[in-house]
């Protein structure tokens, strides 16, 4: 990319860490409830990928589209999915964003945009070209995420959308969140490339490879993407650089790292790195942030008493939204 | 003809005609798949001859060799209301895009609480008989019958493909379309044009008290030839032509084998875990007092489809077979 | 621990005894899957646990997220001899390898003419009852049932487990091993190591003489349980674990069923063209006038696997429906 | 590659022009016959793509591998396929290599170490892998190749394919035969690179883009590859530049390309060419060739002979070969 880049002013990296903040409270809520046994699921905690999801959604609105992976609450939350309808649908409540029907791997929100969220590696790709290919069509000047893991740069799926992607110079956006896992897996085990930026290359497509934990950089980049696809300038794959906090699954004994790998990762929280910076450039004093962060708070108690609150959803669900119209073989 | 019955068509012209007249009616269909442009000929059969052309190249998109970039922009495009057709060339190739139709196209609506659907068409060809060998002619609607989510229809003539791939452009749930090769260009009675044919709904092709033959696809017309030949001897076969599998048009089913007490079911799948399996247990279990005889079912050899000639032939249920099943009924 | 059916294992580690076992009898045979060897942990859930320090990390490997890949190595290697057990991890990954599993490895024995054919196993998992939801527990073994040229094996407990593998390991054709990962940690029959238990076999779980109960995995302890239950009201039922659902074992599920002259078919796949079809045409088929009742089937709901708790409970057939079930063959 | 090329002598330029002429004559009669209405299919002729299996044929022996696809007689008869048993599986014979029960489609010769044609575009590289992951854990020198068209390129096996052999470093060559057309969707239509060999790099695989139609620049590139895959050096990509003149199936109106573009790929007919370039190296005199060309169409009377002459296979057949013991459900 020739463009200079510039940085994020002071609202708009203020509202980035609104987000991270949210995701990141969020997730230490989620895992703390679970822990405690109030509630059962399979959890992919995003905790440690923050900002990728934060800074690529202050460049969207609710007009826009995204497709995200079972390890995909932060991109939801960033893209502004309530913490009332995400803790609901965690708890399998009537009042989840889903009627608790998906459940933490398959939430959709088409308010807000988000459209997909899938349990199968691979699958947010194609599927985000065809978002794409409907404000393509229509003129719309919409533009469509796809997130997606390093490990799913390997399965055929990937391969396939970016070159229609390409072809068809869709309005869309392949974020690769590169944790450097995939499960239990080094990303070098997994990836016969260095850069999963660079497989860019092969559909003649712009890669970009970014500190995804750099809320400076991913922001930039995420923008510039952005900004070409809705141009109708094509696709653009971003490699985004991160580490997971807690593992593939929570409660992973992550006996497949280091522990000092791990601890070094956490030693430098991306969340607590961007608090520090707003203070460093005079962007937000300590109290301010403090005052956020409790009104974030507030704001998960009330979705987590809301969630618990809720019904479940009545036996009859189990006929309902199958088809149009209830159809009982 | 463009109206009336008594005109003839092809299922390959009805199925163009269906495209085209869809794409007229409606700015949000849009059609892709493998050469389905006229720069590419509008189809390897030409069943989408002509529509780029009519609608522009923009609608009706010839895509790369990749069928889940195929159906996985279909999902996204009709989840914001685009109606995709998108066509996979034939029924085998289906295997390299399953997750994106069973695990997405039928799912969504339901693990998304109805918040997102699916409205979408997929178009296949399969079929023996053309000696394409082992990897071009399977019939494997039974996997996705066995799919909650999805709606599969099969039409067996011209007439009827009109009307149901209209009807399928139209539903608001995924819709596989199964067109079956070897009947593409098999006179038949011409569409009706604009006239839909309801998804779910079977036809009594040929009314009958003695036996009931259900099917659907190619072996209707074997069903019908059977039951010509068995007339004369006085026995007058009931031949049912499914038209949609699922759902399964259970009232028509049962009414007619309560009447007739006798079935048999011919499809071109094999038997083990096909769809004469279920028809025939919902016969069983409903008419099971009713009942003179058990359920026949026929299907082809338990086999991959064999490319030798005589193999190929003997592979697929016949009307031998089939007037064999039916006396088996009776005896 | 290694001897007598006294001791207890659970289908976990009887898993990985087998794969243990058979890597250690034969050096052709090979382990891969993703994360499947030691530097991954050897497993999501620990199944290959040891197997890659033990027998090397070139006959136990850890592969990308390729299931196309994975089950075409496996195909290619076993051509000429190596036999590879291929994991993809839970059955719902399938839909990405089903051109590799359908149109190759039933396939390659038959097109070629007997010149080649592929010795694979394809070990998986599944199984509603962890939270998992719509994408990640679902029963497609009717698709594989309805294939020919495959084996299907899904085995109830530990000992079953671990013998049954070991002879799909051995086994000239392609076999599908099917794992209920809601069963992976319950007690059972401990297996005697190196004991192979053979593919088309099924097992007389509990004797009886009034009605048949016909299932396979989880579902088994649910019928033993509806029996066990039945029985203090005089009602022996007959519960059948099939072990082996393709080729079905016809002799087995007859002449129990000839004796009982009733029957309930139970699986976790939903009804709609699932295993139990094919189990209850085939026995209305053999036995129409001995029957006192048409066959049962049971099956999960026709929708996706949903999240919520109460919806995934009720989602799966349970003892009250199976109890219902058995009194309807009754009245 | 910075080995420097070395130029097929002349025996082994005489070898590749007897594969060639034995593909082209044998296509030529495969094409009559089936225009005369004697033998009835769906017909892929592989006419005008002779060199690139004949120039790396003879780089291999029976023990090596090849998996190759519906336009595959060229890659099967240059691998030693004899014609008697091509012919009498093309007539569905039981005397032909698989019993008349795969068809063109589907044949299978492991003398000759043809081990899968396979008529799913992509299929015949993760095949292929597999064969070669045999050879290496026995650690035996052979060799696999995997044959494939440019629209295969396309196609999510293609990519998870070339990402395994390369992590793996599978004694495999991937040979894409590009025809520039995929049936009817020309090679820009749907492929988002210019040259598939760069694709290469998303794999850190060598990639080598060659006049497939030049025996000498096509023995060269097959050579090393196969060297360097023989020396447990990994995998390498192929794209080899051809042309096929007879359309997608055989019986295609070619509507699809300009008369002009057919014409002038088949005015540079490679057999024709590389038997003019024998006669100018001095290599082969004319009356040399042409008795080989005579000796060639003898070969082919009396396949067609023995296939015609060959019983059809019992019905029974359609129970052998499902299972290693006969199963009927
Ligand atoms: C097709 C498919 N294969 C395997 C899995 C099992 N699986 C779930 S997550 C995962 C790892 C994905 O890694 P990556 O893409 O890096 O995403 P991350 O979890 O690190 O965010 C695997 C293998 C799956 N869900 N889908
Ligand atoms: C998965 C799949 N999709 C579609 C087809 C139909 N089809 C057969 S050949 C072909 C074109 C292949 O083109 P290319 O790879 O360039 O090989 P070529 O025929 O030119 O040798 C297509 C689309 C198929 N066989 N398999
Ligand atoms: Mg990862
Ligand atoms: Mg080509």
């Amino acid at each position: 990319m020739n463009q200079a880049r510039s940085l994020p002013d002071a609202p708009v990296l203020l509202e980035i860490y609104r987000r991270a903040t949210l995701i990141k409270q969020n997730d230490d809520r989620f895992r703390a409830v679970i822990q405690s046994g109030k509630l059962v699921m399979p959890y992919y905690s995003p905790r440690g990928q923050e900002i990728i999801p934060a800074a690529t959604s202050v460049h969207l609105s609710d007009d826009d589209y995204i497709c995200t992976i079972y390890r995909g609450v932060h991109d939801m939350l960033a893209k502004g999915v309530t913490p009332r309808a995400l803790w609901a649908e965690l708890a399998g409540r009537v009042t989840g964003s889903c009627k608790g029907k998906g459940g933490p791997m398959h939430i959709t929100d088409p308010a807000r945009g988000v459209m997909v969220t899938t349990g199968i590696v691979g699958s947010s790709m194609p599927i985000a070209n065809g978002l794409a290919l409907a404000a393509q069509l229509r003129g719309e000047k919409r533009v469509t995420i796809a997130y997606f893991g390093d490990g799913a740069s390997n399965i055929g799926a990937f391969h396939e959308a970016l070159n229609l992607a390409s072809l068809w110079k869709l309005p869309v956006v392949f974020i690769c969140q590169n944790n450097r896992f995939a499960e239990h897996t080094r990303y070098e085990s997994g990836t016969s490339i260095g850069r999963i930026a660079d497989r860019a290359a092969a559909y003649s497509m712009p890669g970009e490879h970014v500190d995804g934990n750099d809320p400076d950089a991913m922001w930039s980049a995420a923008g510039q993407a952005i900004a070409r696809a809705r141009a109708g300038d094509g696709p653009t794959l971003i490699e985004a650089m991160t580490f997971r906090f807690h593992g593939h699954i929570f409660g992973d004994a992550d006996g497949y790292m280091s522990k000092e790998e791990k601890a070094s990762a956490i030693a430098r929280d991306p969340v607590v790195l961007l608090r520090r910076r707003l203070i460093e450039r005079g962007m937000a004093t300590d109290a301010a942030l403090a005052e956020l962060e409790r009104g974030i708070e507030l704001e998960i108690d009330a979705a987590l008493q809301f969630a618990l609150d809720s019904p479940y959803p009545d036996l009859a669900e189990l006929r309902r939204d199958v088809y149009a119209t209830e159809i009982q073989p | 003809m463009t109206t009336g019955t008594a005109a003839t068509s092809t299922l390959l012209s009805a199925v163009n005609q269906a495209l085209d007249d869809a794409l007229a009616a409606n700015p949000d269909v849009v059609v892709f798949g493998e050469d389905v442009a006229d720069s590419e000929e509008g189809g390897v059969l030409g069943a989408t001859k002509g529509l780029s052309s009519r609608h522009g190249s923009h609608r009706v998109r010839s895509t790369p060799i990749s069928e889940q970039a195929i159906i996985g922009a279909a999902i996204g495009a009709s989840l914001v209301g685009i109606r995709p057709v998108a066509e996979i060339m034939l029924m085998n190739f289906t295997t390299v895009a399953m997750d994106m139709i069973v695990n997405h196209a039928a799912k969504l609506r339901f693990m998304s609480g109805g918040k997102t659907h699916v409205p979408i068409t997929i178009r296949m060809m399969t079929g023996a008989g053309l000696g394409t060998g082992g990897q071009h002619a399977d019939f494997l609607e039974a996997w996705f019958v066995h799919t909650a989510g999805l709606k599969v229809v099969i039409p067996s003539n011209p007439s009827d493909a009109y009307g149901l791939l209209l009807s399928c452009i139209d539903d608001e749930d995924p819709c596989l379309f199964i067109e079956n090769m070897p009947l593409y260009w098999t006179p038949g009675p011409a569409p009706v044009r604009g006239q839909r044919i309801p998804i779910g709904k079977a036809r009594i092709a040929r009314p009958g008290k003695d036996v009931t033959l259900i099917s659907y696809s190619r072996q209707v017309f074997d069903a019908l030839a059977v039951a010509d030949k068995l007339s004369k001897e006085g026995i007058e076969a009931e031949v049912i032509d499914l038209r949609t599998i699922s759902p399964l048009d259970d009232a028509t089913l049962l009414e007619s084998v309560a009447r007739t007490r006798r079935a048999v079911v011919i499809h071109e799948a094999t038997r083990q875990c096909g769809v004469g399996a279920e028809i025939a247990s919902r016969i069983h279990e409903n008419l099971h007092r009713e009942l003179r005889a058990p359920v026949q079912r026929l299907g082809s050899a338990f086999c991959p489809v064999p490319f030798s000639k005589p193999l190929e032939t003997a592979f697929v249920p016949g009307a031998q077979q089939i007037e064999a099943a039916v006396r088996r009924t009776l005896s």
